[in-house]
């Protein structure tokens, strides 16, 4: 893929300059950078370039990594699903079947999402642009009596009840820990990380593949092994499946089955409980 | 339930139960407008009913008052099934305070717009729509300020905790109901208020893969500065 | 209350000082009764003509709003050089302020909100979650608001009295059932619970629960009585 943007543009040794900054903080997660992508096509969401998109997203990514910024998990597994929906496009169609939805399939529900978040975005601002109670529009200002339906005399809210639950007992659970910024990624983090990245792909995949190199050098050993040790977690919940074709060999990864019940289910066996 | 028949009389029976009163429908107009103008809160047609002489048309009566008040400074308005007199919107530029109302972040605003299009909507599908987990405090703000509530709880394999408007959001907004929201129906319509992509959503894939297509030109790592996607030179820290 | 066709048009300065826009004397009268109406304390004459477009003759505007005003359900009152609606003083009887509704007290809220989770519980179950005790006045005033009602007697030494929570008390709170409460996870999402939760850390799953449960007596006036937990005419104090 770089080929494609050295050819297009020639100008991406620009990203070696160490005083280049990325600045991801603005953006309000991936789909939200995406949208900013998509909108420099200058067309319409529904004819959108997903796979210039994804190529764009993933030069991004790369920018950053080489600058070593850190991003949130959530830009990883966007970036892990783009390269994973790229390389869906690029190669000719397969039978259709058993392999989940095509890369078309994939790309359009891509172009949906961006949509409607898009069109949240309009609504959100439309919304916040009404006549507004307490700027553009007032209350009587010194109201003579408050209307209840006089079934309590007492006033609360859902919300007041909860906070003092939820602060009650967080005062009162012994909490004097504070942990260091961690250098390591935590089996918590990989098992997250994992398990979003299956949801969205449903193929046999490698970690190396997709996910690794989006992450800082200094992080893959530490990432590896939490995420093999998370790995083997979820297969036993039967969340993963795992497979291996011999020693040293990839190891590949894919949504399992669900839940296994703890018997294998046996039809029309007289079983009584 | 017939308290009947003086065209447009009506009694009310005093509180130690002796001789009726009776309203003239303009007492009536009277004493709901006491009720409503003298709260800063909407009050509930219930309470009205409560209030007011047995047998009133209490929807009848506040719809009058607002054809009086629609002219005037002061209006009469609905919001959810509660009436409420407000300052009438276009005198917003004389009175407009911009101090008083609190700002809401970017994320809050999208999170209640969400909600607000979606409910009954849970966390899991807010952060799906958003591609990005809700930050904390972002749902906390929304709560406090009385627009955002817990609704209940999905029917589905964990009964996840859904969220929707309170009737203080129909009210801030100036929403007579839910169905008022701007663009509401255009937006189902399209298909874009379902967690499914509608049929007939597709979009073009190019088949020469490697080429841009007529309309597009190729992106230089100059655009993305122009963009502000990269800005060069800025200090490389966080 | 018909918005006047007025011959004499005032006009208001932009604040740029530019072209004036021109106001119909209907429109000076919206602005000003919008203005008396939004405002928390009686408004003076010197602030109306400050917003007013210049060269309006307020007192004149006032009066008329009074005109206006005189036979409706709220009339505009002059309070010293000062103006504000009032309630017409012939309804006063309608608004009588007959129940001023108190806020709960965060202790009663905590209580309240422990009862509800952790139900069925006892008094010292309570305190022990809270780490403090209880003062009687705390769950009198969640029975008289009657959200919260004795269910039973653990079947422990002592035989304590469970407590839990009423239907109204879902009514009040918008929940269909206790098991919509949102659970730790929600909780957490919302903003709620913040910070690190120790492990072991759980909220409990409400059952709904109008059945005693197994380890529950019914309950009897005469225990109640016993327990000293119906004192006749209690003061509710904190």
């Amino acid at each position: 893929m770089d080929k494609l943007w050295q050819d297009a543009g020639g100008a991406d040794r620009a990203t070696d300059d160490p005083a280049l900054v990325i600045d991801v903080t603005g953006f309000e997660g991936p789909l939200d950078l995406l949208l900013h992508l998509a909108r420099t096509q200058k067309v319409d969401l529904a004819r959108i370039s997903v796979l210039a998109l994804a190529e764009q997203y993933l030069l991004f990514i790369d920018s950053a990594r080489r600058v070593r910024i850190e991003l949130a998990a959530d830009y990883l597994v966007m970036a892990a699903w783009l390269a994973y929906l790229k390389s869906k496009l690029l190669i000719p169609q397969q039978a259709k079947g058993d392999d989940g939805p095509s890369g078309e399939e994939l790309a359009a529900t891509l172009a949906f999402r961006l949509k409607r978040l898009e069109a949240m975005r309009e609504a959100a601002t439309r919304l916040i642009n009404r006549n507004r109670l307490g700027r553009d529009v007032f209350a009587r200002g010194a109201p003579e009596h408050i209307p209840h339906n006089v079934e309590s005399a007492y006033d609360a809210t859902l919300y007041d009840l909860l906070s003092a639950y939820a602060n009650l007992r967080q005062r009162t659970a012994v909490t004097q820990v504070t942990i260091e910024r961690r250098k390591v990624w935590s089996l918590v983090d990989a098992r997250e990380l994992l398990t979003r990245m299956l949801g969205e792909i449903v193929d046999w995949t490698t970690l190396q593949h997709y996910l690794l190199p989006y992450l800082p050098p200094e992080d893959r050993v530490t990432a590896t092994a939490s995420a093999f040790a998370a790995s083997l977690e979820l297969v036993r919940e039967g969340k993963l499946e795992i497979r291996q074709d011999g020693a040293f060999q990839p190891i590949y990864l894919r949504k399992g089955p669900g839940p296994q019940p703890p018997v294998p289910a046996q039809p029309a066996t007289g079983g009584v409980d | 339930m017939t308290p009947q028949e003086d065209d447009d009389d009506l009694t009310i029976a005093d509180e130690a139960g002796e001789e009726p009163v009776a309203f003239s429908l303009a007492e009536v107009e009277r004493i709901a407008e006491a009720l409503v103008f003298a709260s800063a809160e909407p009050v509930s047609e219930a309470f009205l009913a409560e209030r007011l002489p047995r047998g009133t048309n209490v929807n009848a009566v506040m719809q009058r008052l607002v054809e009086i008040y629609a002219p005037r400074g002061v209006n009469l308005i609905r919001t959810g099934d509660r009436w409420a007199f407000r300052t009438a919107a276009d005198l917003s530029f004389v009175i407009r305070n911009d101090s008083e109302t609190r700002k809401l972040s970017r994320a809050a605003l999208e999170v209640l717009a969400i909600i607000a299009y979606h409910q009954p909507v849970t966390r899991a599908e807010i952060e799906e729509i958003r591609g990005v987990q809700t930050s904390k405090g972002t749902l906390d703000v929304l709560m406090e300020a009385g627009w955002v509530r817990f609704r209940g709880r999905r029917r589905t394999p964990g009964r996840p905790v859904t969220l929707g408007t309170t009737p203080d959001f129909l009210d801030h907004f100036g929403l007579e109901e839910l169905r008022d929201l701007p663009g509401l129906e255009e937006l189902k319509g399209a298909g874009l208020l379902s967690g499914r992509i509608p049929p007939g959503f597709a979009i073009p894939i190019p088949v020469n893969v490697d080429e841009l297509s007529d309309d597009e030109d190729p992106i230089t790592q100059l655009d993305l500065e122009e963009l502000g996607l990269l800005t060069p030179g800025g200090d490389a820290e966080e």
